[in-house]
């Protein structure tokens, strides 16, 4: 029974990649949109059912590589099946107008089959392969409405990708090296601990993952490429592909190993991300990208929490269920949450109050809410976060709720009138009830700890910066205080004109040097030519032969007699 | 008999019997081309000891006739192009519209260069050098008259100083040794005045029979003006006797006598050769012209050899090289300048630059040409290839890499202006659009087969080097000497 | 068949050489059907060699072709490695060309030399000798000089004449290179490297800086590739040949040859001659990519690419580490398949739409997607991106690099990539993402059986490329066989 | 002959040598070189060799002059003086150099050889076996008769040359008249020829037979044969024939195919140009004869040059 | 006339430095002059020269060396051949040019 179990990873990436090559078939590709849900459901079920820690090998493939199902890696395998699956069930509704439904399956389930195979690869080629997918197949899916916005979006994403996906090349080569040249995930991530490893390892896989993850300042794409997507892709890309670089750093880094210099700077950066890009969502005008940044926040709170781990070496057992947990709860409420910007216009009156019930409670959930799953899994991370990590994941609340009262107010009006679609409106709401859910159900598991151990009297007490929060909020609609408006993308269009400014001025430089370099070698004049032409009338004489021959006689004496 | 003499004896008969039979005279190459061409063959496969002395008077007074290696390849060649050309001649009248003495004269002379050619690469008389000398002179001064009569005017006189300076230099080897013969020379030659001042005299003036740099002004003129068949005779066998004859006086007669100084004499002015020649031939824009300096340049290689063959201790590899760099040339110079003359023809012009469109109305012309082109640069594979292959081992066996350096940047420059005329056939015709880049066949396949019988020749070379290197070694100079040991004059 | 088996290979390639010479335009269709076949009864002939030289048999045919040098067809793993992808892929390209050229003028001349190209090809492959290995480099050049002058266009002629003057130098240099060392250690013999001890250094250094230099006439290295871009002048499926099998891989084959079968790593690495040499392929690989970035038309672009690329296998035969070897030749053949399938793709866009200039590809995608696919598989393959082939090639260059301690190669190759998605991705962005212009005719892509023709070997080559990568792992993988070439000797 | 003979003779060799060559008018020059060619003659003789001398005066003085002249009266017909033209100074003083310096070199070679007759000991005891007396036709026609029969078709070859010049139409056709321009000149010369031909048939009949012992030979026999031609040619005696006929083609060829042929018969003997024993003296005259005849008429032919369009020939029956 | 030449300078030798003065003398001829003609009676005195030698040299005290002598009969023949040659390409080239300057040439392109 074990044996046919295991079968099920490879069924993971394989059967969405059977249905996105079905997708390329004439006439099939329209409505492989309706099978987009079948795609994650093997991997609900490896999630569920595969055995752990028991690698399949897959002889042949790339370097003889292989899939493996961690602890951890069942969460977040978990998570994404689920989050696919809804959005699946979700896009089948909301693309069946769309003009280029098979381009939208066929990308969809490659990505999704990408952001499986990262979770589940048990070597770092395969791996690779897997988040090469996950990333650059998404730029489609970015594209999908090919409005120039889009593709101005795409095209950044598609340029930080490509960069993430060298920076994490040569991050696992030199980590693969350090290893001896052994791809096993586990010997790498050990290899990083070491110190002949060469040291710009660690610090580019980081990078290249944190490019992904959507690490400040790092992070420009995110917050233009979400919003751009349909909204089922922006739910999965929010949801699950921006967990496929969390996974990466997770999978990878070096936990119980301290790692001071990456471990600080990882710390900072995502910190900084916390809160900056919490107070940046605020000023956003759409409410995708206010989730766009949102999730740059939260990711940062991960990565933070990670870099605190990696700097004080803490064992990996006590830091990643956290983050795998973490990571479960953020998926799913910020699917639900794309979900529901994509409901909001279908909700009329009185749907619409019952959308916003939801979305509130999903807001106060990520903000960290007491009672609410957000809490938990906030407070299972704080113990790796250490002292001050926690005091921060405790502040950032505060900003945090301040991003989420952005997102419901600016959330898109509807007319009246119009109720949801039920294959809209369920996905939705099985989101939700699964972000609400199962960190409950899995906390105990994950952790250790019975979610309702802790002392729920502090948990209220350490809700003071939610406190806060309502009151500046209330007291900013009070006062009809309106945050300032911030262009999607932050330093992305100042960045951009810069780069294209240097871009030209690089061009003519070039032009003008190689016209310079064409010009200093001026075509020989053929003046040699008359002379040569002078010298054979020469030859051509009956006198000068007579005289050539006196001197090559002369010469062959002289030479012999020499 | 022996084909020794038959070499000789056969094209005289023949030039006879095309004198008798007039205007039906030329049908004669049907019959001589493959009979000497089988003569030539029986020759190549005689024993190695093969010789004969004429009229069985002993040697110093005699003539003694041998088939050492050089001549068996260079016989063996000659009766190839000459048959070829003859052949040749016979669908591609050689003459000048209207000139019925030259369309009946051609094959005289012809078959006097044969008989003299093949006399000459038999023989080891230096006197009777000279007479075989004068007889192929003679033939290619006629032949490039039917041209130009100012540019044969011109070969004719040079031609003649270089006659007379060899003629003096054997008056003065007479009086000094009484007796002419190179293999008994060999065993007698001092290094006094006299010996060197006839050596000295003897190559220049076989310098200029062979057109060597600075004494090949008379050739480009001469060839550019004759008409193919006549250039492919002039640059193929004339040229190469006189290199013969050098080979046996500098290896063989006076080869106690000659120092290595004398020898980069020779191999410098072949190396300005190549050069030189290859700097003229870029220049050019008529086709002739380019392929006359181009036997400038070739003629270089043949002496650029001497101090190679020299410098050694086993001179195999660079005594093949120069030999059977002759043979090449002699193939696919001659191909090159049937090919030429029939492009010529179809484009009625002879500017490079009007050969557009050649590639489609003659491919198998152009495919002569081009073949010809592969073996005249020393491309593989290609008789061509492995001569210069064996010379540039040579030179760099010897650190000679002054002369390596001139093997190897002269391919390189006869790529140059030889493909410049190669690909010129591939343009469109000129002032055509692309699209009616096309000429009618201009000549039937008839008329290419001569060439591209001569080009195929000179690349199967290629392919059978071990075998010509051996036939090279045949009584070479420096190989122990098998048999003729004559007795010096009592 | 054992020892006429590599015989086999050379002649079966004449007799489709004569054929095609031979047979008037008009009976086409038999040159067709004897080109075809005989490509196939190749690939027949390879196939049964594999599992021969797999087991362990090597095929060896000599004659002296000059005293004291023989004239050596060997058919090692390594050759084979060469001969197998040639004769693939010459398969394809002959169905292509077919395809391409349907009715057209000189088409036996072109098919003639076609042949001939392959037969130096496989010779070059199978080369026993560093003479022989010189005979069949230089019929090459010879043989694709009148596919480089095919169209007779001012164009082509220019860029057969600057091809011939960059390959003939490169030649006689390293002619002079083997002689010299030929004068000293006498005939070279691939199977059994000469013995180098005695010789000075500096003598060493400078014959293998002629030999390479030489060689690297052909595999494009910077500065000696200025004729790759030129030569685009070519019909496409010459291109294709050229950038993929033929001449730059001849040359690059070479090098590793060089290195690894006559001075034998020890020596190279002694002589200190592998790091300038890894410097050197590292400047061409990134001088490539920045001038393919600055080309506005498209075969040039790809043209500078295979500059950039084929530096690659340079690169991994001189970094002297396992893995790098094994990168450098299974480079060889993953570069051989991709970048054939970008140049047939670009062909048959040419030849379908008259797409030349890179701007003219918008909306490409649209018409002819399966060729645009296959394209675009092609360029991702170039940048290196999984799990497409050429991402193998990349890793292990990778990871040889820093086994040689050479971490710097591994910021080159990144470079690289990224330069490299920097010049193929914008081309896929036009051709899948724009509209494509409005005067342009719409085109049924698949309509006739010469259309399908034409995309067949390209969509044949791009899902090559993909199994390359997806099953690297496999024993007849190209990584399986260089893995396998690289522990039959060339580790250390 | 005393040294002093000698060396005056030799002086005037010189000094008419330096005339011929640098005097301005070409017919002086001509005359000169014949009186050169002449006492040239008579230093052959000086040297004991009675043949050469024969043949130096009349080929190399004869022959050579008529043809020279010939080709100066055709010249001048054309406005063409032949006048020697001087050279820049630089060159003359430059080639002054070189030809001094070799002449001195030359000279310097030539006197380190000892003068002597080396091959004479070797020739000598071969005679008896020849039957003839003549060593110089033994050498010419028996040791060295592979030279001489290769130089008969040089002569040959030289004619075909010659009349490969032919211009367009006149083939085939007649030399040009090279007959005098006035015509009382021409009465004598024709009436002088009548006389000369069958004398100098006779004579050099005469001088082919005394050959074998005494000085003379085939050359010399042929040159005379050739002299008395073109007199006769010259006074309209006998016309020039046409190029194609069949009688002067035989003639022409005859006797190199003769020698060509007894040549390849001895084969049979033991070897090209092999003569069986006792028959050498009988080949060797049938040779001379031959080849007397042969040389004759081509030498005339060579003399009168090329078939020209417009030479008319009065007397249709050819050659005499 | 009893001079001390002859002990110095034999027969043989004087017309042999002689032969050697004619050589020099026709060189420098050829070199200088420009007419063809010229040029070809200079080649002619070459010969002489060039005979003298041969026969200077190969006399010995009692006799001729007939070899010598034999040599330079059959090089007189040739050198007369080659004469008659000259002069009919000299007086041909000057008639075709003579034709050319008012009519058409048929036989050559105008010499350089």
């Amino acid at each position: 029974m074990t044996a046919d179990l295991t079968l099920l990873l490879p069924l993971t990436v394989l059967w969405p990649m059977l249905l996105a090559g079905l997708a390329l078939l004439p006439g099939w590709g329209p409505r492989m949109v309706m099978f987009l849900p079948l795609g994650p459901l093997p991997a609900l079920a490896a999630a569920l059912f595969a055995p752990r820690d028991t690698p399949v090998a897959l002889p042949g493939v790339l370097l003889d590589g292989g899939l493996e199902l961690t602890a951890t890696g069942a969460i977040f395998l978990g998570g994404a099946a689920v989050l696919w699956f809804w959005a699946g069930v979700y896009a089948a509704d909301y693309l069946r107008r769309d003009s280029r439904p098979a381009a939208f399956a066929l990308f969809w389930n490659l990505v999704l089959a990408g952001n499986l195979g990262v979770v589940i690869a048990a070597d770092i080629v395969s791996f690779y392969v897997f988040f090469a997918q996950v990333s650059l197949l998404a730029y489609p899916l970015v594209i999908h409405d090919r409005k120039p916005a889009s593709m101005r979006a795409g095209t950044v994403y598609l340029v930080l990708a490509v960069l993430g996906e060298v920076a994490i090349l040569v991050g696992l080569m030199l980590a693969s090296h350090g290893a001896g040249g052994a791809i096993g995930i586990e010997a790498v991530r050990a290899a990083l601990a070491l110190p002949s490893t060469h040291p710009a390892a660690l610090g580019l896989l980081i990078a290249g993952f944190g490019i992904k993850a959507g690490l400040m300042p790092l992070h420009v794409w995110l917050p233009v490429a979400h919003p751009a997507a349909p909204v089922p892709a922006s739910a999965v890309l929010s949801g699950a592909i921006v967990k496929a670089g969390i996974f990466g750093m997770v999978a990878l880094l070096p936990l119980g190993t301290p790692a001071a210099v990456a471990g600080n700077l990882l710390t900072i950066l995502g910190f900084s991300g916390l809160f900056l890009a919490a107070l940046l969502a605020v000023g956003q005008a759409g409410a995708k990208s206010v989730l766009a940044y949102s999730t740059v926040s939260q990711m940062g709170l991960v990565m933070g929490v990670l870099g605190v781990a990696l700097a004080a070496g803490s064992a990996p057992a006590t830091v990643l269920p956290a983050v795998a947990l973490f990571a479960l709860h953020h998926g799913l409420a910020k699917g639900a949450l794309f979900l529901g910007v994509g409901l909001a216009p279908l909700c009329g009156r009185g749907w619409r109050w019952g959308l916003m019930a939801v979305l509130a409670v999903l807001g106060l959930s990520l903000v960290g809410m007491p009672l609410l799953a957000g809490a938990l899994v906030k407070s299972a991370m704080k113990d790796p976060a250490g002292a001050l990590g926690a005091t921060l994941i405790g502040l950032s609340a505060l900003t945090t709720a301040l991003a989420m009262a952005r997102y419901l107010a600016v959330l898109p009006t509807a007319k009246p009138r119009r109720r949801p679609p039920l294959l809209m409106a369920l996905p939705f709401l099985a989101l939700a009830g699964a972000a609400l859910w199962l960190p409950w159900l899995l906390y105990a598991d994950v952790t250790g700890k019975s979610p309702l151990a802790a002392d729920l009297a502090s948990k209220l007490a350490e809700a003071w910066p939610l406190g806060l929060a309502v009151l500046l909020i209330a007291g900013a609609v009070a006062v009809g205080l309106k945050p300032p408006t911030l262009p999607e993308g932050d330093a992305l269009g100042p960045v951009q004109r810069r780069a294209a400014a240097l871009t030209a001025a690089a061009r003519a430089a070039l032009r003008a040097g190689s016209r310079s370099l064409h010009r200093s070698r001026p075509k020989p004049q053929i003046v040699i030519g008359e002379d040569l032409d002078r010298i054979e009338d020469i030859f051509r004489e009956g006198a000068a032969a007579a005289i050539l021959v006196l001197a090559i006689t002369g010469a062959v004496v002289a030479a012999s007699l020499i | 008999m022996s084909p020794l003499d038959l070499l000789m004896a056969a094209p005289l008969g023949f030039m006879a019997a095309a004198l008798m039979l007039g205007p039906s005279g030329r049908w004669l190459i049907l019959l001589a081309a493959p009979l000497m061409a089988g003569l030539a063959l029986w020759l190549a496969l005689l024993p190695p000891d093969a010789a004969y002395l004429v009229g069985q008077w002993d040697l110093p007074l005699g003539i003694l006739l041998r088939a050492d290696g050089v001549a068996r390849l260079m016989i063996l060649a000659t009766a190839l192009v000459i048959g070829a050309v003859g052949l040749h001649a016979l669908a591609e009248p050689p003459e000048k519209p209207g000139h019925a003495a030259q369309a009946e004269t051609f094959w005289p002379l012809v078959y006097l260069m044969w008989a003299g050619a093949n006399a000459g690469f038999l023989t080891t008389d230096l006197f009777n050098l000279y007479v075989t000398l004068e007889m192929v002179s003679l033939a290619a001064v006629a032949l490039a008259a039917m041209g130009s009569l100012a540019a044969a005017l011109r070969y004719f006189m040079i031609a003649l100083l270089g006659s007379l300076a060899y003629l003096l230099g054997v008056a003065l080897t007479v009086a000094r040794y009484d007796t002419v013969d190179v293999i008994l020379l060999a065993q007698v030659a001092e290094a006094d005045l006299a010996t060197l001042l006839a050596l000295g005299l003897m190559t220049a003036g076989l310098l200029i029979k062979a057109a060597l740099f600075p004494m090949h002004g008379w050739l480009p003129p001469a060839h550019a003006a004759a008409p193919a068949p006549a250039s492919a005779l002039l640059s193929a066998i004339a040229v190469k006797l006189g290199f013969v004859i050098l080979v046996r006086l500098w290896f063989e007669a006076f080869a106690a006598v000659t120092g290595p100084a004398a020898l980069h004499v020779l191999g410098g002015l072949g190396a300005a050769a190549v050069i030189y020649g290859s700097i003229q031939a870029m220049r050019q824009d008529r086709l002739k012209p380019l392929v006359a300096y181009s036997t400038v340049a070739q003629v270089g290689y043949l002496f650029l050899a001497f101090p190679l063959v020299a410098g050694t201790v086993e001179p195999s590899g660079a005594w093949a090289g120069m030999t059977l760099h002759g043979v090449a040339h002699m193939l696919a110079k001659a191909a090159m300048f049937l090919a030429a003359g029939l492009m010529l023809k179809a484009v009625a012009g002879d500017r490079i630059a009007d050969l557009g469109g050649l590639a489609q109305a003659m491919p198998l012309t152009v495919t002569a040409f081009g073949l010809a082109v592969v073996s005249l640069m020393g491309l593989p594979p290609s008789g061509g290839f492995t001569a210069k292959f064996l010379l540039l081992s040579a030179a760099i066996e010897q650190g000679a890499f002054l002369y390596a350096g001139v093997l190897v940047i002269g391919g390189l420059l006869a790529a140059v202006y030889l493909f410049r005329a190669l690909s010129a056939c591939f343009a469109p015709l000129a002032g055509a659009g692309p699209d009616t880049a096309s000429r009618g066949p201009v000549t039937g396949g008839v008329q290419a087969v001569a060439p591209l019988a001569l080009a195929g020749l000179a690349i199967v070379m290629g392919f059978a080097g071990t075998a010509l290197v051996d036939v090279s070694a045949i009584e070479a100079p420096w190989a122990t000497p098998t048999v003729i040991q004559p007795e010096a004059a009592p | 068949m054992m020892t006429f088996a590599p015989l086999l290979l050379v002649f079966l390639p004449l007799v489709a050489a004569g054929v095609s010479f031979a047979l008037p335009e008009r009976l086409s269709a038999w040159r067709n059907a004897a080109n075809l076949g005989v490509a196939f009864t190749k690939l027949l002939v390879v196939a049964y060699l594999l599992n021969a030289t797999e087991a362990g048999l090597v095929f060896e045919w000599r004659y002296e072709f000059l005293p004291g040098h023989d004239f050596v067809l060997r058919l090692d793993r390594l050759a084979l490695l060469f001969v197998t992808l040639s004769v693939f892929l010459w398969l394809l390209t002959t169905i292509y060309a077919i395809a391409y050229f349907d009715r057209g003028p000189n088409l036996p001349r072109f098919f003639g030399f076609f042949n001939l190209c392959v037969l130096a090809a496989t010779g070059v492959a199978m080369s026993g000798t560093a003479i022989t290995f010189f005979l069949f480099y230089e019929l090459l050049t010879l043989a694709t000089w009148p596919l480089v002058a095919h169209k007779g266009d001012d164009k082509s002629l220019r860029a057969g004449r600057i091809y011939l003057s960059y390959t003939l130098a490169g030649s006689v240099a390293f002619l002079a290179g083997i002689l010299w060392l030929q004068s000293l250690v006498g005939a070279i013999e691939f199977a059994a490297p000469p013995d180098l001890t005695g010789i000075p250094a500096l003598t060493l250094t400078l014959i293998f800086i002629l030999c390479i230099g030489g060689l690297g006439v052909k595999a494009a290295i910077f500065p000696l590739h200025g004729w790759l871009p030129e030569a685009m002048a070519a019909p496409a499926p010459v291109s294709a040949l050229l950038h993929a099998v033929a001449v730059v891989k001849a040359g690059a084959f070479a090098i590793v040859r060089m290195i690894y079968d006559v001075y034998g790593i020890g020596t190279v690495a002694e002589l200190g001659l592998g790091v300038p040499l890894a410097a050197l392929a590292s400047v061409t690989i990134l001088y490539g990519s920045v001038r393919a970035l600055m080309q506005s038309d498209l075969k040039k672009r790809l043209a500078y690419s295979t500059v950039s690329q084929v530096s690659y296998i340079i690169l991994g035969a001189s970094l002297i580490g396992p893995y790098a070897v094994i990168g450098g030749l299974v480079h060889l053949v993953h570069q051989g398949i991709m970048k054939i399938t970008l140049f047939m793709c670009a062909g048959a866009l040419a030849n379908r739409m008259g797409i030349k200039a890179i701007a003219d590809l918008d909306g490409a995608g649209r018409l002819m997607p399966v060729t645009m696919a296959a394209f675009s598989v092609g360029a991702l393959g170039m940048i290196g991106l999984p799990p497409v082939a050429g991402f193998i090639s990349k890793w292990y260059l990778g990871i040889g690099a820093l086994q040689s301690d050479a971490a710097w190669v591994v910021a080159v190759l990144a470079g690289s990539s990224l330069l490299n998605a920097a010049y193929f991705l914008p081309l896929l962005y036009r051709a899948w993402l724009l509209p494509p212009p409005p005067d342009r005719p719409a085109i049924r892509e698949l309509a006739t059986t010469r259309d399908r023709m034409l995309i067949l070997p390209a969509a044949v080559t791009a899902l090559v490329a993909l199994g390359a990568g997806i099953f690297a792992s496999l024993p007849f993988s190209p990584l399986g066989w260089a893995t396998l070439i690289a522990e039959g000797g060339y580790l250390r | 002959m005393t040294f002093a003979f000698d060396l005056i003779l030799c002086l005037m060799i010189l000094g008419t040598a330096a005339i011929a060559l640098f005097v301005r008018d070409a017919l002086a020059a001509i005359a000169f070189f014949i009186a050169f060619g002449n006492l040239m003659g008579l230093a052959w003789l000086g040297l004991d060799a009675v043949n050469v001398a024969l043949a130096e005066i009349a080929i190399g003085a004869g022959v050579t002059g008529v043809l020279l002249i010939l080709a100066r009266a055709r010249l001048l017909a054309l406005g063409d003086a032949a006048t020697s033209t001087g050279s820049p100074l630089l060159l003359r003083l430059g080639a002054l150099a070189a030809c001094a310096g070799f002449v001195v070199l030359l000279a310097a070679a030539v006197l380190s050889i000892p003068p002597e007759s080396g091959l004479d000991r070797v020739v000598a005891p071969l005679m008896p076996g020849l039957g003839i007396e003549n060593r110089v036709t033994g050498v010419l026609l028996a040791f060295r008769a592979y030279d001489t029969l290769l130089e008969s078709f040089v002569l040959l070859g030289a004619l075909v040359a010659v009349w490969s010049l032919a211009p367009a139409g006149a083939w085939p056709g007649r030399p040009a008249d090279p007959g005098m321009a006035d015509a009382p000149m021409r009465r004598v010369a024709g009436t002088f020829g009548q006389l000369l031909l069958p004398v100098a048939l006779v004579m050099a009949a005469y001088l082919v037979w005394a050959g074998s012992d005494l000085p003379g030979g085939a050359f010399q026999a042929g040159t005379v044969l050739a002299g008395g031609l073109l007199v006769a040619g010259m006074g309209g005696t006998i016309g020039l024939p046409s190029s194609d006929q069949p009688l002067l083609r035989a003639a022409l060829v005859l006797g190199p195919v003769v020698f060509l042929a007894i040549g390849l018969a001895g084969v049979a003997a033991g070897g090209l140009l092999v003569y069986p024993a006792g028959l050498a003296k009988a080949l060797i005259v049938t040779i001379e004869y031959t080849l007397f005849l042969s040389i004759g008429v081509t030498l005339a032919l060579l003399v009168a040059g090329p078939p020209m369009p417009g030479a008319s020939d009065p007397d249709p029956e050819g050659k005499g | 006339m009893d001079l001390p030449l002859p002990v110095l300078l034999s027969t043989g030798h004087l017309y042999a430095v002689t032969g050697a003065a004619l050589v020099g003398l026709g060189l420098y001829a050829f070199i200088t002059l420009r007419h063809p003609l010229r040029q070809l009676l200079a080649v002619n005195v070459v010969g002489a020269g060039i005979f003298l030698i041969l026969g200077g040299l190969g006399r010995g005290p009692d006799a001729t060396d007939p070899f010598p002598q034999a040599l330079v009969i059959t090089g007189i023949v040739v050198a007369v051949a080659l004469t008659a040659f000259g002069a009919a390409m000299i007086v041909r080239q000057a008639q075709t040019r003579a034709a050319a300057k008012p009519a058409a040439d048929d036989n050559e392109n105008p010499a350089p």
